[in-house]
């Protein structure tokens, strides 16, 4: 914490402000719009690459492909923003989604006649209780969300993996209607890209305009001050969890619908890619700061990467090196544009009275 | 130092809050404090009730075969403790066990060195793996889990990279077998021999000189440690060179052991590794935790894991257990402090009224 | 008997009856009272340590208290929670400040109670004005919009105003709101609480500023050691009858510090500057020396210890120990040097809470006590045994957690972790911070006993009287310089104070 | 320097320098000097005697790549049957992640509890042949399925078909698909798998026939046997070769993740797409049109063989040698072939006329 004089302020003694001026934007808004915008840069010169060397990466069944195979993973994106914001993390997001998938095709098992939506309603509603059981055990332990979430992560999977027993479910034990919206396009946009756009609206409108969003925000940039300030943190906490528990389960919904086939290993290991996305997108691995929409980018461009690699025939075995370097710029990076800030700040003026 | 408050829930508290952390946590380190004892009681109780109740369980091939599988566990939860104590975490162990097997594989495959440099060469590289994780820790101050977990990713995804699509095999038998090696005239394997050594110098290290004294007040107060001329960040630094280093040692014994160098060596170790440490009465808080509680902690899971398997429980289930006992080792001892500190308040407040 | 029945017109707002608050082995508050009324500033005075600031934390509901009864309007008032005590109309502004770095000044200000439009969204013009509506009847210009990380204390202490002001709160409690403020922003402030005041809002006042206290209340209360002394009208009190309730005896006879013959020098600080924080510091400790470094809250002065000792670096200057260039940035050669820094917060920079008596005792002397790199046998202990004896440590055991130990014993097993390393320069901040008068005494003798021996100390103290009764030779601080160099003898509570507040530094 | 620095580069400086004593003491071993001194040829103990009846009681354990995974569970369900037949007990264990190490934790307690015979696929041929051996001396009968070891660890090995014939399969199916000429693709499960590695080299000799000279393979694609993997690499392929007209994904994760990303596609029905897959994955993607035929063997099939196999090796009917025969239940008799190799016969081509009559 900085306690230095920047003489950011200008102390008028006597005559006070003019009127209500026009607010200007912000520094943190600022500096969002730069980590945003120096993502679509970035993709916009990985899709130029890879185009130049294979123009059939921009065809329309290129960026329908794209736009697919993107969509779980900002959603998933989406759910740990919501997390990492207050200063925590949810490791066990690949699990659920696979429990949930599965659960999905079990209850088509079990009841073949029931319509898509009210899957996917209790496809939320089990990810939510997933989420449920995270936020329960960090509120009663008063333990790092890493270490219960490092835990579930294997739970979850183990429950996954006992109940699915060696099984899969396969596409035909699905009804079309569910699977249709796993490739369904509207105007040419994924139905299932349009449900992440949604979840992403959605999510940045709360954060940003409601009071309980901006909550999220006050925990994770300074927890006690956060109590002192009458916010309820432990329940804010518990509900993200939940709410990310939620948004797994959605993932799983549209996870089954999109691949079909279903075993039990759906999911392993994908949150490695979503912390990544979301870390990669700009939200501040410290809690506090970050936007859903930089996270979207982030999952955009980790796809985009995946995507691209194929095309280019790079090896794919660079995929995973790839996200783990990701990660480490990505830290690395906003850890210095945090000390360069701090030290331009501070060194403005020294007690320039 | 941001990172040290980083994904604790406690509240790191200003002025007199931490006054009732202190009172807390003086409950919990007395619940702590039985807490070596009581993993070493639920040890032998593990041990009794297998023998007993599950067939095969009590023979010394069986004791050769636990053991041995828990070679890489026990070497890769030493470094970890430590790392512990000082409130990190090193979650990119098994994927540097596992590059560090391919790394292996690919010079024996084409370096035409000897396996005997090879293997000094692959620690002194897990060595490399460790001061990378360090130079981000330390050097640039960021938080030690983002930071592995980043690695995780990486040194797997570059453990693939580096042998593509093969496994290397070739190893001389003389070696492969060197590795699952009993000591003559007994059924331990040869390989628990050097564990013990490591395990003996870092119950040393940890506590009985300066070094383990200043892990412990670092892992405690980091502020406090600093102003008592404690290198808080080179410590930390050497911290995870050694760790990966011991990743290096394990990576050998793994590709001699299973003969054979490949990408997924190890893969999802760590959770292991850090369930072991903590049920052996590690904080994950840092500062508190002793070398013999983790050697508990370690030998109870592999009795846990061999003794289940023995009875056919099922994989999964073995999977759940897992995941049941890292959520239970950091669960139960802060529940019970919660609870005895909410008890000494209570007996406090009628003390009170009484008087 | 009530200590406020006498002879106040309306029945109070606020009454706290008897409050109790213990921390572990550390009673907080014995029995506190204390009664606010309607349209009336009320002074809380008591020395660091009184218990003044977890009175506020009960206040504030972020500390539920043991036993006691509080009421508001005559209403029993129970507080589960901050929320509970904002929803009751008290506001807080605490003694450091406790922003959202990461916001933005309005939402701090705002946070939970951001004005609303259509569908329960936030209006963040609307709260951008308001902000600014606020900050114009403090009379700053500080921009609503930009994040609250960077802006300075004194600046972080405004918006912490301008939030309590937000409230329209029944019950304003400010500890120690002016510590960073220069003289005009003070009088403003005042005038918001009075005009808060005239309202009928109650107004609770915590400051070691006697000037303030007895210009703005008309009620004083004085603690000491966690208990209530008195209640009085301040019209009845002086500034000397109230420090005599504060400490509970004279001061002239709490500070002895014998006179010494002078040494070597030992310390020579030379022009250190660190931008942003202080500049250009220079000044000299003699053996058998104790110099004090005087200044408000915020003037650089711990900053200047911590990197005099190595804690932090700095950017330019040297640090020169019994002539030899001490090299920066590394707290183990000042050590080596023979170099002690006792910080200012003991429980964070102090000390390792958790460990014992005995690990905290010997932590900076765990090197010299290892035989071949080992701690085997009981050096340790030994070597703590021997000088908590010395300091006379009151403990059960050894082997207790330090946390276990009042704050006296705690600063005394702080002084012997750095008195065994046998330390030439003692560099001291806030000696007797939180620790009772007793301990007190003890300590200035102890250190008194240090000058004799021919240590050279510098001592950092925001006490007034201890500083005027300790020191050789006083150093007076203002943002990050060092304004006025007082010799005993011309060293009083004006000059220094004068000093303190940048009037006349100038000249 | 300080002693805490000190110390931790004491320590790493002793275990450089007792290596390097190691090192210097043993004079080295390199990999020219080791060569390739591991014997080869399946080593058979005890003559067998072909009229010894199966004996009853027998403990048959599965050990499966992983427990997880539906192929392993049909085949597995496969040996049950088998050892229920012959009354003996049947036991599935397995990693439920697909580790050669956590195999060998496995392997280590079938030996302990005694089993007569383990049937396992093995996740790589070398990691788990000392578990096995150390098995086997403890006196299990090993039998392998689907994956092999290194032949000296093992007795038998059931080959669900012949690497030949599933080149043979493969290739002529697609070649009928897309007319006998045009680029054609393949992608595999994981780039180490060793099956999947010996067939794809297979499938090169084979397209040098001239009836072949047609068709030309492009690439070699890894799915990884991931959905998502696959699915993306499927993508890639087809963006890379525009002239593609055929896939071959000898995996049954991979064909029908491309089967389904195909049938969403509007290379549906162009490129054409064939492999290894269970009917009950492809089924969906044969009747509308985006696949015209695939193959499999029957992994229950297998298992049941493998079953037999164990058996008859625990009762003494064969030894592995080449040339013993033995009895599998329905499925007739059998010879061992070289290298103690069983083959359970060509896969069966699924298409829209029969693929309604199988279900697993």
């Amino acid at each position: 914490m900085s306690r230095t004089d920047t003489g950011a302020s200008e102390r008028v003694a006597d005559h006070p402000p003019s009127g209500p001026g026009r607010p200007r934007r912000g520094l943190t808004e600022r500096l969002l719009a730069v980590r945003e915008l120096s993502l679509l840069i970035a993709l916009a010169a990985l899709i130029l690459v890879t185009t130049m060397r294979n123009d059939r990466f921009l065809s329309a069944q290129s960026i329908k492909d794209l736009l697919l195979g993107c969509a779980i993973l900002v959603i998933l994106a989406v759910g740990q923003t919501l997390v990492i914001v207050t200063r925590n993390v949810d490791l066990s997001i690949g699990s659920i989604l696979g429990l949930v998938a599965f659960a999905t095709g079990e209850l088509f098992l079990a009841a073949p006649g029931t319509p898509w939506p009210v899957a996917l309603l209790v496809g939320v509603a089990l990810g939510g209780l997933c989420g449920v059981v995270n936020g329960g055990l960090i509120a009663v332990a008063k333990v790092p969300a890493l270490v219960i979430t490092l835990g579930t992560l294997y739970a979850f999977r183990g429950i996954d993996y006992y109940w699915a027993a060696g099984r899969q479910i396969n596409a035909a034990d699905m009804p079309r209607s569910f699977l249709r919206l796993g490739n369904q396009t509207v105007l040419g946009v994924p139905v299932l890209f349009l449900v992440a756009l949604v979840v992403v609206a959605a999510a940045g409108f709360y954060l940003r305009s409601y009071r309980s969003g901006r909550e999220l925000y006050a925990i994770g940039s300074e927890p006690a001050a956060a109590r002192l300030s009458g916010i309820p943190v432990g329940r804010r906490v518990f509900a993200v969890f939940a709410a990310n528990g939620a948004l797994a389960g959605l993932a799983g919904v549209l996870y089954a619908a999109r691949f079909g086939t279903l075993d039990a290993a759906a999911g392993a290991g994908l949150e490695l890619q979503v912390v990544a996305a979301a870390v990669v997108g700009g939200v501040a691995i410290f809690g506090g700061s970050g936007s859903v929409y930089g996270a979207a980018l982030g999952a955009v461009l980790l796809t985009t990467i995946g995507s691209s690699l194929a095309v280019l025939r790079i090896d794919p075995f660079w995929q995973q090196a790839v996200v783990g370097a990701l990660i480490l710029a990505a830290i690395g990076l906003d850890r210095l544009l945090a000390l360069r800030t701090a030290a331009r700040l501070r060194g403005g003026s020294a007690h320039g009275a | 130092m941001a990172h040290d408050s980083l994904y604790t829930a406690p509240p790191s508290g200003a002025g007199v809050e931490t006054e009732r952390e202190g009172g807390r946590f003086a409950a919990l380190r007395r619940a702590l404090g039985s807490w070596d004892a009581a993993v070493v009681a639920a040890l032998v109780v593990a041990v009794l009730l297998a023998s007993a109740s599950v067939q095969n369980f009590a023979t010394g091939r069986n004791a050769q075969f636990l053991l041995l599988d828990l070679v890489p566990l026990a070497l890769l939860a030493l470094p970890m403790t430590l790392i512990v104590i000082t409130g990190e975490i090193d979650l990119s162990v098994a994927s540097m066990v596992g590059l560090s097997s391919t790394l292996m594989g690919q010079m024996w495959l084409s370096s035409g060195l000897s396996l005997e440099l090879i293997c000094v060469l692959v620690v002194l590289l897990g060595g490399v793996l460790g001061a990378v994780n360090g130079v981000f820790i330390t050097g640039f101050g960021l938080p030690s889990l983002a930071v592995t977990i980043g690695t995780l990713a990486l040194y797997r995804g570059l453990s693939f990279v580096v042998l593509g699509d093969q496994a290397v095999a070739d190893f001389p038998p003389s070696w492969t077998a060197a590795a699952v090696r009993n000591l003559p005239g007994a059924s331990i394997p040869a390989a628990v021999v050097p564990v013990l050594l490591l395990a003996v110098v870092f119950g040393v290290v940890l506590h009985a000189t300066p070094v383990g004294r200043a892990l412990y007040a670092m892992g405690n107060n980091d502020q406090a440690a600093t102003f008592a001329g404690v290198s808080v960040a080179r410590t930390k630094f050497w911290l995870f060179v050694v760790s990966g280093a011991v990743c290096g040692l394990v990576g050998v014994f793994w590709t001699l052991r299973y003969a054979s160098a490949r990408g997924d060596n190890a893969t999802g170790l760590e959770l292991t590794v850090v369930t072991a440490v903590l049920l052996g009465g590690v904080s994950i808080f840092g500062g508190r935790g002793g070398l013999l509680g983790v050697v508990g902690g370690v030998l109870l899971l592999g009795v846990l894991r061999n003794a289940l398997q023995l009875a056919d429980v099922d994989a999964n289930a073995l999977t759940i257990v897992t995941g049941t006992l890292l959520i239970a080792s950091v669960v139960l001892p802060n529940a019970v402090a919660n609870l005895r500190a909410r008890l000494h308040r209570r007996r406090q407040r009628a003390h009170l009224t009484a008087s | 008997m009530s200590p406020d029945t006498d002879g106040t017109q309306t029945s109070p707002l606020l009454v706290l009856d008897d409050i109790t608050k213990s921390f572990g082995a550390v009673a907080a508050l014995r029995g506190v009272h204390l009664a606010l009324h309607r349209g009336a500033a009320h002074a809380l005075v008591g020395e660091n340590g009184a218990g003044k600031s977890t009175l506020v934390k009960v206040l504030a509901g972020a500390h539920a208290p043991d036993s006691g009864r509080m009421t508001l309007d005559g209403q029993p008032l129970v507080l589960r929670g901050p929320a509970d005590a904002r929803a009751a109309g008290i506001a807080v502004i605490y003694q450091e400040p406790t922003l959202f770095p990461d916001l933005s000044v309005a939402e701090n200000i705002f946070m939970g109670r951001q004005p609303l439009r259509g569908a329960r969204r936030i209006d963040s013009r609307a709260m951008n004005r308001a902000t600014e509506r606020l900050f114009a009847r403090l009379g700053v210009r500080i921009d609503p919009t930009r994040p609250a990380r960077g802006l300075s204390i004194a600046d972080q202490q405004l918006v912490e105003i301008a939030k309590a002001l937000s409230f329209d709160a029944r019950v304003l409690v400010m500890d120690e709101p002016t510590a960073a403020l220069s003289g005009v922003e003070v009088e403003r402030l005042f005038g918001v609480a009075r005009s808060l005041c005239e309202r009928g809002a109650a107004v609770l006042f915590i400051s070691h500023r006697f000037d303030e206290v007895f210009d703005l209340c008309q009620r004083i209360t004085v603690m000491r050691d966690g208990a209530w002394v008195s209640s009085d009208p301040a019209a009845d009190l002086t500034v000397d009858e109230v420090v005599r309730r504060m400490v509970g005896r004279d001061v002239s006879s709490l500070y002895p510090k014998q006179d010494t013959t002078l040494r070597d020098t030992l310390l020579d600080v030379r022009g250190l500057s660190r931008a942003g924080v202080f500049s250009d510091v220079s000044f000299t400790v003699h053996g058998g020396e104790i110099v004090a470094l005087a200044g408000l809250v915020g003037a650089g002065r711990s900053e200047v210890a911590r990197a005099i000792f190595g804690v932090d670096r700095y950017d330019a200057g040297q640090v020169r120990v019994a002539g030899r260039v001490l090299r920066p940035g590394n707290p183990r050669k000042a050590i080596a040097a023979g170099m002690a820094l006792v910080p200012e917060d003991r429980r964070q920079q102090g000390l390792v809470m958790e460990l014992s008596v005995e690990r905290n005792a010997t932590l900076a002397r765990r090197r010299a006590l290892s035989r071949l790199g080992l701690l085997l046998g009981g050096a340790e202990r030994a070597e703590a045994r021997c000088w908590t004896r010395r300091l006379q440590v009151k403990t059960s055991r050894l082997a207790a957690p330090v946390a276990t130990l009042s704050g006296g014993n705690q600063q005394k097993v702080v002084l012997a972790k750095w008195l065994a390393t046998e330390p030439r320069i003692l560099i001291i901040d806030e000696p007797t911070r939180g620790i009772d008068v007793g301990t007190k005494a003890e300590v200035h003798r102890l250190l008194s006993e240090l000058a004799g021996a021919g240590l050279a100390i510098l001592m950092i103290s925001s006490e007034l009287p201890e500083v005027l009764g300790m020191a050789d030779r006083v150093l007076v601080m203002h943002e990050g310089r060092v304004v006025r160099e007082l010799p005993r003898a011309e060293a009083d509570e004006t000059s220094v104070m004068f000093a303190a507040t940048g009037q006349g530094a100038a000249a | 320097m300080s002693a805490n620095q000190r110390g931790l580069r004491l320590g790493a400086t002793a275990l450089t320098l007792t290596a390097l004593l190691l090192t210097t003491a043993c004079g080295g071993t390199t990999r020219e000097k080791s060569g390739n001194d591991t014997g080869g040829g399946s080593q058979t103990s005890g003559a067998a005697n072909p009229d010894a009846q199966l004996k009853e009681g027998l403990k048959i354990a599965f050990l499966p790549k992983q427990v997880n995974n539906p192929y392993f569970t049909t085949s597995d369900n496969g040996g049950k049957e088998a050892v229920t037949e012959i009354k003996g007990e049947f036991k599935e264990v397995g990693p439920s992640e697909a580790s050669a190490s956590s195999q060998v934790s496995y392997i280590n307690t079938l030996s302990q509890q005694g089993m007569d015979v383990i049937v396992t696929s093995a996740n790589d041929p070398n990691a788990i042949c000392g578990a096995l051996n150390q098995a086997k001396a403890a006196g299990a009968k090993i039998v392998t399925f689907d994956s092999d070891t290194k032949p000296e660890c093992r007795q038998i090995f059931v080959n669900q078909v012949t690497a030949e014939g599933i080149a043979e399969n493969q290739v002529k199916l697609i070649s009928e698909q897309i007319g006998g000429a045009g680029e054609i693709a393949i992608l595999s499960a994981t780039a180490n798998a060793t099956n999947q590695n010996a067939w794809i080299a297979l499938m090169k000799e084979e397209l040098k026939k001239s009836e072949y000279s047609k068709i030309k393979l492009v690439t070699v694609a890894y799915g990884n046997d991931e959905d998502q993997k696959s699915f993306q690499e499927t993508q890639g392929l087809l963006q890379s070769y525009p002239n593609l007209k055929g896939i071959i994904s000898p995996t049954t994760v991979g064909v029908a993740a491309a089967a389904r990303y195909l049938s969403g596609s509007q290379y549906k029905g162009k490129v054409k797409l064939t492999g290894l897959g269970t009917p009950n994955q492809m089924r969906e993607f044969v009747k509308d049109g985006t696949v015209d035929a695939f193959a499999l063997w029957s992994p229950a099939d297998l298992g049941y063989l493998a079953a037999y196999a164990g058996a008859a090796l625990a009762s003494g009917q064969i030894s592995g040698a080449e040339g013993d025969k033995f009895k599998a239940g329905k499925l007739g008799e059998y010879t061992v072939g070289k290298d103690g190799v069983v083959v359970l016969g060509p896969p069966t081509v699924f298409d829209q006329n029969n693929i309604d009559q199988f279900q697993f």
